[in-house]
């Protein structure tokens, strides 16, 4: 069960894990885009926590997400900024309860997913962070189609996700910035999918 | 890292106050100041004379004078500048089209890359949902370094900007309405062609490094202006070199065919012709590089008709060139020629 | 050497015939050409109206866009270029004032440095003796950094040039005689004193290396424009703490010395104040710069009436920037604002 | 005595080490000037070559000198153009004859420094050409005062001038884009007073 505390205990471990890691999304993003994806999350997270801080007092899950997806829409700029923020606000419409069962987490993941899908259109393979996502959403699905708990679920799909931005080394660019690359693109692993990684694996974590 | 700057936090603010301290013919909002949005932008000092299109640009810092030094008369109305090298935000992008506009729509000027679609696309929606702003985007996508297919995501817009925002910029200042100035742009755009070449990786400062390394007798051919590595590598070539590789990929272009022309391609062809730093490079090199696409293209049947030789659109120090061509006809040298008052590019007034 | 040249040698011609092929606003004629000298000189392509100075400059080649891009209405009627960071010759500065006298007089605008002031005063005696020709010669030396006395050659000329050439320039065109055009000149040039902060070496082409060696965290300052260190090395700095080791330089000039003032010093005094890039630092870092050096100055009592911010007195691909103030009144300021349309500076027409 | 034949064989000499010396000299010049020292001079001999060959038929050793002197003030540029331009010229002026015998090049040397100290102002001691250009004088002066023949006149010359560059490396510069340096000037060797050198030995080498 994803409840307030707990959805807030995500967001802030997602932002200590960008704060530790920003160097290392940079160097990722330097080797085939323009060595900012570390910057850009680190000023989103940090706007996230100030604007999940103070006065604002979300009463449903989702609330709180969409409030994430907003804040990092207009902090986060970047093609990562949208994307992300979409798939939070995505995420957030779909929860209307106080907290969230791991089956509708699930239908959540799946709209994060689509927004990101149509906004970036990006395919699996294309060496994004769909490539993370895509299989994170999947095994989230797969556990909880097997009644798998939360915690469980969180897991997998933090495995899936590592995996899958793992996978994205061989690959040729075919979205965003290290597209312009061509076949220079391949032997690197993508900053965005190592970043939805990192997302996931802090979702486990809050259930460990 | 050797740069002149304060902390690599206040970059982009320190830039801006810096214009703004400049350049009194620009009014610089900063991000939550009245009026403004979720990030700063640049606009003229004066308001959108009533019925005026509001031309906006806007993408990330680093690449000055673009787009801040290309606001004002004839040209430009407002540029969102993002962090360097990060695509500004959406509420950015509508906080500018709801000071500028004055009734008669915005055209959003964007070069093609990820962060600046996807933004400018929600500032689209947002000014036309909420705010009831008429918007028009523009793509620019002129760099023959990408190919443009669905293994891409499609050629990147570089120096073709500064001849889109001239050239609708002034069609705008003439009145025009907004398809008329979207239509314009859209004809630069296609008609444009764009080569980089970098001799040194530029550091952002956040960063701290540069991009990537380079022996000193190596050069990255079909570099962006973002500091990402180019298509390929080779060993240093004189300016004359330079100048072929460019406009070999440039004029291989279909646009740059002139077997289409009235004369069957007997006449020369003009063009505008910019050939821009990315920064780190002086502007004697440029000039010698100009004098050798000047002659070349003389030598290929092509004139050029109006040019730009300097920094107008860099990549924060590289040291590099881009090479832009704009087949261009009397329409758009007119207005090419059309009076232009801005802190980087001035003529007529 | 990482540069867009085609040979060491032909820097200087190279660079000269982009110049001619991107502004046809300029005759650049080459050496033994018709009416050509000793070295090539650039004038504007219209010849000098009767009764007008005519106002030459020259120096080395490196600087650009000094002093070629500075010829046309409003400034310079002719430039002579030598080869990198070396004086030209009288034969050549000679031609050029035949070219360009009209019978009213040429005014040289010299940089301090021996092999320019020797040239020029070679050439002077030349076009005054043999061709019948009036000459004044206006000294330019403002870099604080050299201090003026018999133990050296004197402050060195720097970013006031592109002042007094402008000032002067606009007088000229104004009709004014020889003496007062001469005489405006020297007051600019008293009434400006310069400042320059090194980040990178420079590399002249025929050396092909920098200069000198410059560790990742130190900077020179007080540096020159011909590449040679500065007089001393700190660790790097802020752009505020640069900008006030340049102020603090700079203002304790007598010129700066405002208790003689009418208010005794309570009153603001106004400058014109240019930031210029030593050509391989990029415009954003010098609206850093430009930003502290105006905040600065507004906390000093001293208000900026005009600025520059940009390159305009270079030293190749030196990393860096120079700051020069020019204590204005309202005659200068209103010389400064008259039309002037040259490449690199145009306004008004 | 310095005929016409020696004095172009001189000013060839002095070309040839130009060139081969060509990048020492612009190093020196790097360390406190603008590192063109060398470049400048190759352009001036060059220069010289090209107009004592051709259709030039100089009748006394005075009309090659200030041939000399004219070339490199036409096509030096710098400091050391004109200073050398009019020491060669100064020089021819001096010496109205077919050739010149050891007395009258001690005078017409006296008038090249003159015209060197005229035009460049600088002093003894201020780190200049100058250095080595005055001893050289000096000796030259002193050998022919003792009866010594033009040979040992030149070589003593020579000696003189080389020692002379070489005392220029404590000293301070006064003069010159060196004296912008101050103190950092000390400890390297003048540039100009090291070609002046060269230009003395090469003399003294064509009576070897
Ligand atoms: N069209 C797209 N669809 C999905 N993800 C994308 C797309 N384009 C880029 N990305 C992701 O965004 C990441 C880069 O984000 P970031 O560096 O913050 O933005 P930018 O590329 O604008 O500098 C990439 O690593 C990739 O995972
Ligand atoms: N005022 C002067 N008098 C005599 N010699 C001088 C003077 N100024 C400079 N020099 C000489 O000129 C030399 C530099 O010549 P060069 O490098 O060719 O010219 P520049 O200094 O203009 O680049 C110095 O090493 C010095 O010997
Ligand atoms: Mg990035
Ligand atoms: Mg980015
Ligand atoms: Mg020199
Ligand atoms: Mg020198």
């Amino acid at each position: 069960m994803l409840d307030l505390a707990r959805c807030r205990a995500w967001i802030e471990a997602v932002a200590t894990a960008v704060a530790e890691r920003k160097d290392e999304l940079t160097e990722l993003d330097a080797a085939i885009g323009d060595a900012d994806h570390g910057a850009n999350l680190h000023r989103g997270f940090t706007a996230v926590q100030a604007a999940l801080g103070g006065d604002f007092a979300p009463e449903t899950v989702g609330q709180a997400l969409v409030k994430v997806g907003m804040t990092l829409i207009s902090s986060v700029g970047g093609a990562s900024g949208p994307l992300y923020g979409s798939a939070f606000r995505a995420m957030g419409k779909q929860l209307a309860t106080p907290e969230a069962d791991a089956d509708q987490f699930a239908l959540a993941l799946r709209s994060g997913l689509d927004a990101v899908r149509a906004l970036g259109a990006a395919a699996a393979g294309d060496k994004t962070m769909v490539d993370a996502l895509g299989p994170a959403v999947t095994a989230f699905d797969d556990a909880v189609g097997k009644g798998l708990g939360f915690a469980d679920a969180a897991r997998a799909a933090a495995q899936a996700a590592e995996d899958g931005a793992k996978a994205t080394v061989p690959l040729q660019a075919r979205k965003g910035r290290a597209s312009y690359l061509g076949e220079r693109s391949i032997g690197h692993q993508d900053p965005g999918a190592t970043s939805t990684a990192l997302i996931f694996t802090a979702l486990a974590d809050v259930f460990r | 890292m050797k740069k002149f700057l304060n902390t690599p936090e206040s970059v982009l603010a320190d830039t801006l106050a810096g214009l703004a301290a400049a350049h009194p013919s620009l009014r610089v909002v900063t991000a939550g100041e009245g009026g403004g949005g979720d990030g700063p932008f640049v606009t003229r000092a004066s308001r959108t004379k009533p019925g005026k299109v509001a031309l906006i640009s806007g993408g990330g810092s680093g690449h000055e004078p673009l787009h801040s030094g290309f606001v004002g008369q004839g040209m430009l109305d407002a540029a969102c500048p993002g962090e360097v090298f990060t695509s500004p935000v959406p509420g950015q992008m509508l906080a500018a089209a709801q000071a500028v506009d004055s009734g008669a729509g915005v055209v959003f000027v964007v070069k093609n890359y990820t962060g600046d679609v996807l933004n400018f696309r929600m500032a689209a929606e947002l000014a036309t949902e909420d705010a009831g702003i008429r918007v028009e985007t523009v793509l620019v996508d002129d760099d023959v370094a990408v190919r443009d297919s669905t293994w891409t995501a499609g050629r990147r817009g570089t120096g073709a900007t500064v001849l889109v925002e001239k050239i609708a910029g002034a069609l705008a200042e003439r009145g025009a309405g907004i398809g008329s100035v979207a239509d314009v742009a859209r004809r630069v755009n296609a008609n444009s062609r764009s080569f980089a070449v970098a001799l040194t990786a530029c550091t952002t400062p956040a960063n701290g490094k540069p991009g990537f390394q380079l022996p000193d007798d190596e050069m990255e051919i079909g570099v962006g202006i973002h500091g990402e590595p180019g298509r390929s590598r080779q060993k240093l070539a004189s300016a004359r070199e330079v100048a072929t590789l460019a406009l070999d990929a440039i004029l291989a272009e279909p646009v740059f065919d002139r077997t289409g022309d009235e004369s069957g391609g007997s006449e020369p062809c003009e063009v505008i012709a910019m050939v821009s730093g990315l920064g780190g490079t002086p502007l004697s090199e440029l000039y010698i590089l100009f004098g050798e696409v000047a002659e070349q293209l003389d030598a290929r049947g092509v004139t050029i008709a109006r040019n730009l030789v300097g920094d107008y659109v860099t990549s924060l120090d590289m040291a590099g060139a881009m090479v832009t061509l704009c087949r261009a006809d009397d329409e758009l040298l007119d207005l090419w020629d059309a009076p232009v008052n801005t802190p980087a590019l001035r003529w007529g007034v």
